[in-house]
């Protein structure tokens, strides 16, 4: 039985290698003839192939150049594609110089395809060898995102088995974040002097992570707001932000037992427009004089004009921001500054759930795979190029491999 | 009295104002005694400060706004020297060979005019003179309109206008489209798709300049003027990352440090910054433009600024050793 | 019910647009764009939620005879000014063949957006130089050693940045004068600071945004 | 007078109201702040009109047959009942959506160009550094090594700042200072040119000082 099938593989291997070779020499005979005078090149070979990792549609021409670029009235290449079912035939792309594949994108999925490649030399067509035939087809995954999904899939493995050993209530320990004490402080002093607190969740509408992870704090501060009976003062630029921001707030409320407190008109709407939205708070900030700022967000360009100006009325000034351009301001302008993933961390420290807590646990995990990826990488290229180790070459290779995103 | 001190200050400023001569040009001597002047004040500055009279915000703000604005009337040269970066992005252009499509991203808005538009329009005076073709597209509202601003300034340039530069042959404005990120993705796939018609509401299919423009592998390279999001960053991390086109820009100063990164990994070929690279491109493209005016005031800010540092400290260490004697 | 429903549709909407990313397929491939889409249309349904609350607040302050009230008034006819130009300059434009925009020059809406908008915007972003300027006549101070390095970084970059920092050391070798010191201080030990922040705020992103897609960050979604 | 000088007139007398500000709170300010909220909520209310309502759900649905866009409306709808005490509280099911997708999103999109091109970029830049292109290439990647890697252990949460590891943290620290501290010196830079922008505007255009 095996032998048969060994037999019958063998049948159509030499036969379609033969009806192979049978083709070739008259394409590559008529190629030469046709290469312009002078020139003896060889034929132009051509490979088609489904184009990969692509919702389907497109399939990638590839040929090899003998040498046709280097002549002198060289104009490009020509690409020539036969629909196999229907039989008709269509020219697709003219490429530049120095190009030797292509995509076509104006391909079928139901379709198959041939395609010949002509180099253009003194208007004259040297033809190539047709290619096989393809199909273009969708992908089911990405391949080039296999090493993404491993380490995504490592990263988020950690972060949910700590959140389930938190859940199981397994002790686990996190340093504090200088800036988290400031928050019930600044309440606390807003109350003390019966002055409002103004909250500002960024500038960026609820699509941005930074936003949510404000509007977690905002939770949290509200709590203590509510319970206080301070009065809180949060405009807003997006409207999505001020529903979701009302939600927030009004649950802190329910929970502090207050829900008559509760009011819509303490998250309000002011315009979209960025620098519109500053000069409102700004005149907000002078005229109700908050004695605490927060910042927790996405910030911009605004990021300074507010902090200054809450500065000279004197308020104690909160900030969080993500934006690595803004935060050399609110450094310089607030008293305490949440700087990028501290930001993330401060909700879930705030909240105090133990799930939240051990999502940052697993975030350290990447941060530790991070450091040392970065570590091994520098030794291994350090030793490899030091004493020519292939091992540590093979290193080196493997982590720019899996890094790679390109 | 003092209620009144501002409308008073006020009311004398529009009656010198009016006075002037105009337009106004001081002498180069007459430049140099205001300057030491201002330098005078700042020196005064620092020995209140010395002896523990901290100043206030609003005298800080008239210096910057005295520093700003005088110099504009003033004849100096200042020398010009090209950062790496901005020779990158200007050796990236010129290499290109004429004809060659340039995909230009205008994601800005007209606060940042000041920055951008004068790369802007050193950008397309040169793309002009040099044959490139010019693709438009804004991932901001209103940023073909600067675009176009920026174009019918440079037009007015004899060169240019001896070129005969004609809409749809060497450049089209193919208008805003909403979407950020989404935009850059989509065009990846099929430039038709996100932008079947131009501002005008023409028909792409009938604009020669996007004869067999596709997607990005017809686009030799996009140069994007930047100012925040989306923009730079997002340009590579889809344009690039995804579809390998090769990427050129000028950012706003904020922005630019955040893009930096990118350029050490050579996923950005080029970087102008700010105004200073602003006129640095003027300056590396040979079309001085409004940038290169803006040199002087804007090193005299920097002086009073660092100057406002320099007393700051000053009174920090004078303090500092006066609380230590003290101590003693 | 009312409170699981929601958390639902964060877990299956969150998961199917993880998947998306690594799935190039039909229909996995379409829910970007999808997603800006239905994105851009409920922005502008949810809009109407703010300006009413914007012109609500206004209404009161009138109607109160607030201190400010005619300020309130302002607002609103300001509002209704360029709404009122926006909507009749884009049902003239639908008119035209071909239809021209609402921000076309020439409008109304394009005066207003020329003459009173871009003089308000640009100079609101400009006022930050003054802010600057005072920020860092009180922040930049050699206090300890972050403060010192904060204040020489940005001390090297700013002079360098300017044609003054080579004019004030000419005296030395090209690769060693000013400029030379501020592009190396951008390209190297700022990109090192960056590269820090960047990656610990990827990694915050990714727990922050599993803690939302389990349903454990869910404070905007109660009430 | 021609609309452009009324224009440049309006222009600069708003351009002084918001200046105002400066010297302290004042009426001027407050009529600018106000013409300010109202003109761009205005402005963006009406851009979403047309460009969101009109030229996607309306030109997508009604003209070209993306009937998948109507979700979009639905989900719109469902935001509005925010208006209706009762049914008010289906207005969250908008916003799980977009926040769950968010989420999903960005999550990607950050773990790909924000972590791993940042370390791959640490990398190569540390194996250029071997490439011998002089001191201020070679010190300088290996400062980057050093300052990505002492930056991470400051974010790291796990672990008390003591003894090496809070040495070490610190030594991070000051590598945020200087990266924050070189934002902060390119902007001032960038600040001044706006605000340049603002007084040419200012001495040119309308007071015609300026050439």
């Amino acid at each position: 039985m095996l032998a048969l099938l060994r037999i019958a593989k063998l049948v159509v291997f030499i036969s379609s290698s033969l009806f192979v070779i049978s083709l070739l020499p008259t394409h590559s005979v008529h190629s030469q003839d046709a290469s312009p005078s002078g020139s003896n090149l060889g034929p132009i070979t051509v490979r088609a192939h489904d184009t990969d990792n692509d919702a389907g549609g497109s399939v990638t021409v590839e040929w090899d150049d003998p040498g046709y670029e280097k002549m002198s009235g060289f104009a490009g290449f020509l690409i020539w594609r036969t629909n196999t079912l229907t039989g008709t035939s269509d020219s697709v792309e003219v490429t530049p110089f120095g190009t030797h594949s292509y995509d076509d994108r104006s391909v079928s999925d139901d379709s198959t395809y041939s395609y010949l490649v002509a180099a253009l030399v003194n208007s004259e067509r040297v033809m190539s060898a047709p290619s096989m035939q393809v199909r273009s087809a969708k992908q089911w995954f990405d391949s080039r995102l296999t090493w993404v999904l491993i380490l995504g899939l490592i990263i988020c493995g950690a972060v949910i088995y700590f959140i389930e050993s938190a859940k199981r209530g397994t002790k686990l320990f996190l340093r504090r974040i200088a800036g988290l004490e400031a928050i019930d402080e600044a309440v606390g002093r807003a109350t003390e002097m019966g002055r409002p607190i103004l909250f500002v969740a960024g500038i960026q509408d609820m699509d941005d992570v930074q936003t949510i992870a404000g509007l977690t704090i905002l939770g949290s501060i509200a709590r203590t707001v509510a319970e206080y009976d301070t009065k809180i003062n949060m405009p807003v630029r997006a409207s999505l932000v001020m529903t979701a921001a009302r939600e927030t707030i009004k649950h802190a409320y329910v929970t502090a037992g207050r829900p008559d407190a509760y009011n819509d008109d303490m998250v309000h709407y002011v315009t979209d427009e960025q620098f519109g939205f500053v000069a409102a708070v700004d005149g907000i900030m002078v005229r109700e004089r908050p004695a605490a700022c927060f910042f927790l967000g996405a910030f911009f360009a605004e990021s300074l004009i507010m902090a200054e100006t809450g500065n000279s009325i004197g308020a104690i000034q909160v900030a969080g921001t993500a934006m690595p351009a803004q935060l050399p301001f609110f450094v310089a302008a607030c008293d305490y500054t949440l700087i990028g993933e501290e930001l993330f961390a401060a909700s879930a420290y705030l909240s105090g759930e133990p799930r939240q807590l051990g999502s940052l646990k697993g975030a350290d995990v990447g941060k530790a795979i991070a450091m040392i990826v970065i570590l091994v990488g520098v030794i291994a290229t350090t030793i490899a190029s030091a004493w020519n180790s292939e091992s540590m070459l093979w290193i080196e290779n493997l982590l720019r491999k899996m890094f790679s995103t390109g | 009295m003092k209620k009144f001190l501002p409308w008073i200050i006020l009311v004398a400023l529009i009656i010198v104002v009016a006075l002037l001569p105009k337009p106004l040009e001081i002498s180069p001597t007459v430049s140099v005694i205001v300057t030491v002047l201002l330098g005078l004040a700042l020196t005064g500055v620092l020995v209140m400060t010395m002896r523990g009279h901290l100043i206030g915000r609003r005298t800080v703000f008239l210096f910057i706004g005295a520093s700003l604005t005088l110099p504009f009337f003033m004849n100096f040269q200042m020398p010009i020297k090209v950062a790496p970066e901005v020779q990158e992005l200007y050796d990236a252009i010129a290499k290109l060979p004429p004809g060659s499509k340039v995909l230009a991203a205008f994601d800005y808005d007209p606060p940042s005019a000041p920055e951008l538009q004068p790369q802007a329009e050193a950008f397309m005076a040169y793309a002009f003179k040099h044959d490139l073709k010019v693709i438009i597209m804004g991932l901001w509202p209103q940023g073909p309109q600067q675009a176009d601003m920026a174009i019918q300034k440079v037009l007015q340039q004899p060169a240019i206008r001896a070129k005969n530069i004609k809409y749809g042959v060497d450049y089209v404005n193919l208008g805003f489209q909403s979407g950020n990120e989404f935009v850059i993705q989509r065009m990846g796939s099929s430039f038709r798709g996100m932008f079947p018609r131009d501002i005008y509401n023409t028909d792409c299919d009938k604009i020669p300049i996007l004869n067999g423009v596709d997607n990005f592998s017809n686009i030799d390279f996009v140069f994007n003027l930047s100012s925040g999001y989306p923009g730079t960053v997002e340009w590579v991390q889809i344009a690039v990352d995804r579809y390998g086109v090769k990427l050129g820009a000028g950012n706003t100063a904020v922005q630019a440090p955040s893009v930096y990164p990118y350029l050490s990994s050579h996923k950005l070929t080029g970087l102008a910054g700010g105004m200073s690279g602003a006129w640095q491109f003027e300056q590396a493209t040979g079309e001085p433009g409004v940038a290169s005016t803006y040199v002087l005031p804007q090193t005299f800010s920097h002086m009073v600024v660092i100057g406002f540092i320099i007393i700051g400290n000053v009174a920090l260490f004078v303090g500092y050793r006066k609380s230590r004697q003290e101590g003693v | 019910m009312k409170r699981e429903i929601p958390l639902i549709i964060t877990f299956v909407a969150g998961v199917a647009f993880v998947l998306q990313y690594f799935i190039p397929h039909y229909p996995f491939n379409r829910f970007e764009n999808l997603f800006s889409d239905w994105f851009s249309i409920v922005g502008a349904f949810a809009i109407w939620l703010g300006a009413l609350s914007l012109i609500k607040l206004c209404l009161l302050n009138i109607s109160k005879k607030a201190h400010d009230w005619p300020i309130s008034l302002l607002i609103i006819v300001c509002f209704l000014a360029i709404v009122v130009a926006g909507a009749i300059d884009g049902f003239n434009g639908l008119k035209n063949v071909p239809t021209t925009s609402f921000r076309d020059p020439g409008t109304n809406f394009d005066w207003l957006y020329q003459n009173v908008y871009t003089p308000l915007s640009a100079t609101m972003f400009a006022i930050l130089a003054f802010f600057v300027a005072s920020a860092s006549y009180r922040a930049f101070r050699a206090r300890n050693t972050a403060a010192t390095l904060l204040l020489l970084s940005a001390f090297f970059v700013m002079i360098g940045r300017v044609p003054i920092g080579d004019y004030l050391s000419a005296w030395l070798p090209p690769s060693w004068q000013l400029s030379q010191w501020a592009n190396w201080l951008m390209a190297f030990p700022n990109t090192a600071g960056q590269r820090a922040v960047m990656i610990g705020i990827a990694l915050g992103t990714v727990s922050t945004s599993l803690r939302i897609i389990l349903g454990i960050e869910r404070a905007h979604l109660e009430g | 007078m021609d609309s452009a000088i009324i224009g440049t007139w309006l222009a600069a007398l708003l351009t002084l109201g918001i200046m105002s500000f400066l010297y302290k709170d004042n009426l001027y300010y407050k009529i600018c702040e106000a013409i300010f909220i109202g003109i761009s909520a205005g402005l963006w209310f009406i851009t979403y009109f047309w460009d969101s309502l009109y030229r996607i759900a309306w030109i997508g649905v009604v003209h070209e047959g993306r009937y998948v866009l109507l979700g979009g409306v639905v989900l719109g709808v469902m935001m509005l009942m925010r208006l209706f005490g009762k049914i008010g509280w289906i207005a969250r099911w908008p916003l799980a959506f977009i926040v769950g997708a968010t989420a999903g999103l960005k999550m990607m999109v950050y773990f790909t160009t924000n972590a791993m091109a940042q370390i791959h970029g640490t990398v190569n830049d540390t194996m250029a550094a071997f490439g011998g292109s002089g001191l201020y290439d070679v010190v300088g990647r290996i400062v980057i090594l050093i300052g990505t890697v002492t930056g991470l252990v400051y974010f790291y949460f796990s672990k008390e700042h003591k003894g090496l590891f809070g040495g070490v943290a610190k030594v991070g620290t000051w590598f945020l200072m200087i990266t924050f501290g070189a934002s902060f010196g390119y902007t001032v830079m960038s600040r001044m040119s706006l605000l340049l922008g603002r007084i040419d505007f200012l001495l040119t255009d309308w007071l015609k000082l300026v050439k």
